[in-house]
């Protein structure tokens, strides 16, 4: 399966080594899309940096912003109003609908399913909305910066966002009947992929892959990062830790966050969305390294600075990356058919995987 | 934010039991444990089974070019427990070499064979030690501080 | 006495004014027949052109996309410019691959697509050879197409097309049994494999009512011998690229693409004459109904296609030959049980 | 295996098939961007600029090359100013430093260009009006650079 094949989600090489239709090894390739953005990082200075974490994982760029933000405010112990708070929590959350509504469709394209898709993409279109009315950009925010937010949200933002959220439940049941209502798909992704939960976590998976196996791992749960502890919401678990779960687990996990969003629209307060912070930051020498849950997984930023205005060393821990390391072992044995649908349940995305 | 660090007097039983070789550096969530590289597999294998540990997720292992010497940074996370802790060893840039974690964490395979293409920091005893970014034969290892590049148009 | 119909009328009079100019009767059969094969070429390639514009409006607006509409009045021509730029298209062969089996692939299969139309019961009279055993014709000529997607995926040395054409015989072969025997339904109830006998012994009842579940295996049967989605596994976009048709390009792959519309045609014509009375049909003179119908035929295998994801193909056989083949045992034995009941009591 | 959920996802694409569409003819209709979008290329008003060179400093990639001239009573003036958009990575650093707000995004998204050097767009000659449509032919490398490149 050569870089430029239709499923691999970008640009990623699968060497396949078959006996007839089933895989003997599954070796994934990397490095095609890879820009060195750490490299980069050594010749910007700490807020120049921000427009190339939107380009890490560029489904879901304000979970980069946020991660990002937060390892700097916590390595200078930068306060952040309230309200920005909210919006940062309200941005994050939408973004992982978006980006789970992309994992839906790429799961129903793999398996021919292109209606599903369309649908998918469709309802992605109203939060890109939100996103460009917020912040001005569909895909690559820079919304989230050091002590804050960029800019307040115009006022039809709020009624928008209330109005997605009125929708939604109807979009929702319209993918589980087209899609997880379907049995073809429910053949196609029940019992295949298989990894358990204990050597899902010894492989370093993290995020929906590895609560589809069983594992109650959340970031946002256990480490709550900025204002996450005051929302109520429940972690969706997989049991078997198949691709089906990995499918439900994400769909759930949706649900979730749309949750999330009305909470924080209503304890949203009035207030302002920026703290006063220099203009050119010199923090104090000194590493920090700060985790958050993002929707492929753990995305974790390690900041190394040396006093000066631009970063000594950064090192993201990306999600994708290291969640491909067990499509070898889940591949094992099965069809190429299966390989499709593993890779697209494991969700990789070329543009972290490379960095 | 707050983060569960490894209580400090866990820190401290661990250097009592690897005296010579473990070293506490830096403060509150900065806290780390300097570990000699010959120590550093007895100390990690102890971290994952000790039963008041169980450090059962390595969540990233990375390296930084002091340019005087390499530092390897192990960042561990235990699930039972919901505590995480931060581990480094020092190697000096001529024969840059660290024993491998992969038989502790299989999670390392891919992040050492990154931290090998990037910074020529050999790993002993991992498993395929190959480039895994860069293409195969590219010469040097782009994230080393001597590395500089300008491409066109780029004043960095 | 069938009234005689419009079409009928016409060829006795094209008859009559050959007799005059050709000496003898051969040269006048010999006309009409060159006659009748243009005619099916034509409507193969007419049907191919609205199908495929068709099939992109269907699929456009159940996933409430407005589809083509740029080339002529609601992008009607939007097939023939894509007829032209294939035409104009460059055509590579891939290295290393066996000449003479690519080149025939294509044309290959389209010999049993356009051969399978002879058989088709237009209207009344208009059926160009009402061979006695014409449903049997049918079913041997459209097994035929198997082996062409086995050369191409063979020839073009790739692997994506070679596991392509083994999927490919795997899945025609095992769906073809099970579509032998939803026809047997309908055979053993008129008694005889004519085609104009099966139209003619639906005059009052259509047999979809009296073989519901046969329709139900035929119709699953021939998505799978079309290769059409839920069980386009021969050439599934998210595995194999294209299967055997990855290395084709410009006019073959269009020949490719003709063929495997003549054959959805063909399939929903067979669909219509065996189960939805061929053209019986109040008011509407008979061809028309028989196109309405297969319009509706068409309809619901694009129906099926943008709405199903694509089983495996372990699935893919399990569900060929554990349910359907069953299935149609059961069916036959269930219409044997039925016509003797309905003669001993007659 | 029981069809009642295909025939449930049948029965929603039917009714997609006569339900509303939502893509629109693109040509004709276009979809309205909001007012904060970042698109299209910088437009500069030239009277505004004061030379300052903090948008050219801002920029994470080097995007904006501007050179300048100080006249005798030390007031800068601003000679070229190329703004290479085929670098920009639109996150909007250099309008929010800019003291004198003399940039901002014109927000036309289709400028789709044929060659490389088409995309190094000269914003000083487009707002002084004199070529409207003056897309500088040069190529980064022969501008003449004058002293005070920032």
């Amino acid at each position: 399966m050569g870089p430029q094949h239709p499923s691999t989600h970008g640009v990623l090489q699968v060497v396949l080594e078959l006996d007839g239709e089933r895989v003997v090894k599954a070796i994934p390739q990397m490095g095609y899309l890879h820009r060195g953005i750490e490299k980069l990082a050594e010749s910007r200075t700490y807020t120049q940096f921000i427009p190339y974490t939107d380009r890490l994982d560029y489904v879901s760029s304000m979970g980069n912003n946020l991660g990002y933000c937060q390892t700097i405010e916590k390595l200078m112990a930068i306060s952040v109003p309230e309200r920005a708070e909210y919006l940062r929590v309200i941005m994050t959350e939408l973004n992982r609908i978006a980006s789970h509504l992309i994992f839906m469709s790429s799961v129903a394209i793999d398996l021919g399913a292109t209606t599903g898709m369309m649908f998918g993409f469709r309802d992605r279109e109203r939060i890109l909305d939100l996103f460009d009315m917020a912040c001005g950009a569909r895909l690559t925010y820079s919304y989230i910066r050091f002590g804050g937010v960029r800019e307040d949200v115009p006022a039809e933002f709020i009624e928008a966002t209330r109005q997605f959220l009125a929708d939604f439940p109807a979009m929702l049941t319209e993918h589980h009947t087209l899609l997880s209502g379907n049995e073809i798909l429910h053949h196609r992704l029940k019992g295949s992929g298989i990894i358990s939960g204990q050597r899902a976590v010894e492989t370093g998976l993290t995020g929906p892959t590895l609560r589809a196996s069983g594992v109650d791992y959340d970031i946002r749960k256990i480490e709550p990062y900025g204002i996450y502890d005051r929302f109520s919401f429940c972690v969706p678990l997989g049991t078997v830790g198949d691709n089906w779960d990995r499918y439900m687990v994400r769909m759930e996990e949706m649900q979730q966050s749309a949750d999330i969003i009305a909470q924080a629209l209503d304890q949203l307060p009035p207030g302002p969305v920026m703290t006063k912070i220099p203009k050119v930051l010199k923090p104090l020498p000194g590493d920090v390294y700060h985790r958050i849950e993002n929707p492929r997984g753990e995305l974790g930023y390690y900041v190394v600075s040396d006093g000066s205005t631009k970063p000594y060393r950064i090192h993201v821990r990306r999600p994708s990356f290291i969640n491909l390391q067990a499509l070898n072992e889940i591949c094992q044995g099965s069809l190429i058919a299966d390989v499709v649908a593993i890779l697209a349940t494991l969700d990789p995305l070329m543009g972290e995987v490379d960095c | 934010m707050s983060k569960q660090m490894i209580s400090s007097e866990l820190f401290l039983r661990l250097q009592a039991q690897f005296s010579p070789g473990v070293t506490i550096i830096g403060e509150h969530f900065q806290q780390a444990l300097l570990v000699e590289s010959e120590e550093l597999i007895e100390l990690l294998t102890v971290l994952k089974t000790d039963p008041n540990y169980q450090f059962n997720l390595l969540s990233n292992l990375t390296a930084v070019d002091y340019v005087e010497y390499f530092e390897v940074v192990y960042h561990l996370y235990s699930l039972p427990l919901k505590q995480s802790a931060t581990i480094k060893t020092r190697c000096t840039n001529d024969h840059a070499s660290v024993p491998s974690v992969t038989a502790i964490w299989p999670s390392a395979d891919f992040q050492e064979r990154e931290v090998y293409d990037l910074l020529g920091i050999r790993f002993t005893g991992h498993p395929n030690l190959l480039r895994i970014l860069m293409p195969d034969d590219f010469p040097e290892h782009p994230l080393r501080k001597a590395y500089q590049f300008t491409p066109d148009g780029e004043k960095g | 006495m069938q009234e005689v119909t419009g079409l009928f009328m016409v060829a006795t009079m094209l008859r009559n004014i050959l007799g005059k100019y050709l000496p003898n009767p051969q040269w006048v059969d010999i006309v009409i027949t060159l006659i009748n094969i243009g005619a099916i070429f034509t409507v193969i390639s007419l049907s191919a052109v609205i199908l495929v514009y068709a099939e992109r409006k269907v699929s456009a607006y159940m996933q409430m996309r407005i589809g083509p509409n740029r080339v002529g009045p609601w992008g009607i021509l939007q097939t023939v410019a894509d007829m032209i730029k294939l035409m104009s298209k460059e055509d590579i062969m891939p290295v290393g691959a066996d000449r003479w089996l690519w080149i025939l692939a294509p044309v290959l299969l389209f010999i049993p697509s356009a051969a399978v139309y002879v058989v088709f019961p237009f209207d009344n009279q208009a059926i160009f050879a009402d061979l006695n055993i014409g449903i049997f014709y049918f079913i041997a000529v459209s097994s035929q197409a198997t082996l062409p997607f086995l050369m191409a995926g063979w020839a073009s040395n790739s692997k994506y097309a070679l596991i392509g054409g083994m999927r490919t015989v795997a899945q025609m072969l095992s769906y073809e049994i099970p579509l032998v025997f939803s026809i047997l339904g309908v055979v053993m109830i008129v008694g005889s494999m004519r085609m104009s006998d099966i139209v003619a012994a639906q005059q009052q009842v259509w047999f979809i009512v009296v073989q519901p579940l046969a329709f139900i295996i035929f119709l699953i049967a021939a998505t799978a011998e079309t290769n059409r989605a839920p069980f386009d596994l021969v050439e599934s976009e998210s595995e194999l690229v294209a299967g055997p048709f990855t290395e084709y390009s410009g006019m073959r792959w269009a020949l490719f693409f003709l063929a495997e519309y003549a054959n959805l045609f063909a399939a929903s014509a067979i669909a219509v004459t065996l189960f939805l009375g061929g053209w019986n049909g109040p008011w509407l003179p008979g061809w028309l109904w028989f196109l309405l119908k297969t319009a509706l035929m068409i309809f619901v295998f694009m129906w099926l296609r943008w709405t199903f994801p694509r089983p495996r193909v372990d699935q893919l056989m399990a569900f060929g030959w554990k349910i359907l083949l069953p299935l149609s045992l059961v069916n036959v034995v269930l219409t044997g049980i039925g016509i003797y009941t309905v003669k001993y009591f007659s | 295996m029981q069809g009642k959920g295909l025939l449930a996802g049948m029965r929603i694409t039917l009714n997609r098939l006569f339900g509303k569409k939502i893509t629109v003819h693109y040509p004709e209709e276009k979809i309205p961007m909001s007012p904060r979008f970042r698109g299209g290329e910088l437009d500069l008003a030239h009277n505004k600029c004061i030379a300052c060179g903090l948008c050219a400093m801002a920029c994470p990639n080097q995007v904006i090359e501007l050179t300048t001239r100080t006249d005798e009573h030390k007031k800068r003036h601003l000679t070229s100013y190329i703004y290479h958009s085929g670098r920009c990575l639109y996150c909007n650093y250099c309008i929010e430093v800019c003291p004198t707000d003399a940039i901002c995004w014109d927000k036309n998204y289709e400028n789709s260009r044929y060659f490389r050097h088409q995309l190094d767009v000269d914003c000083l000659a487009i707002s002084r009006g004199k070529s409207p449509n003056a897309v500088v032919g040069t190529n980064p490398d022969d501008t003449d650079k004058e002293e005070g490149t920032t």
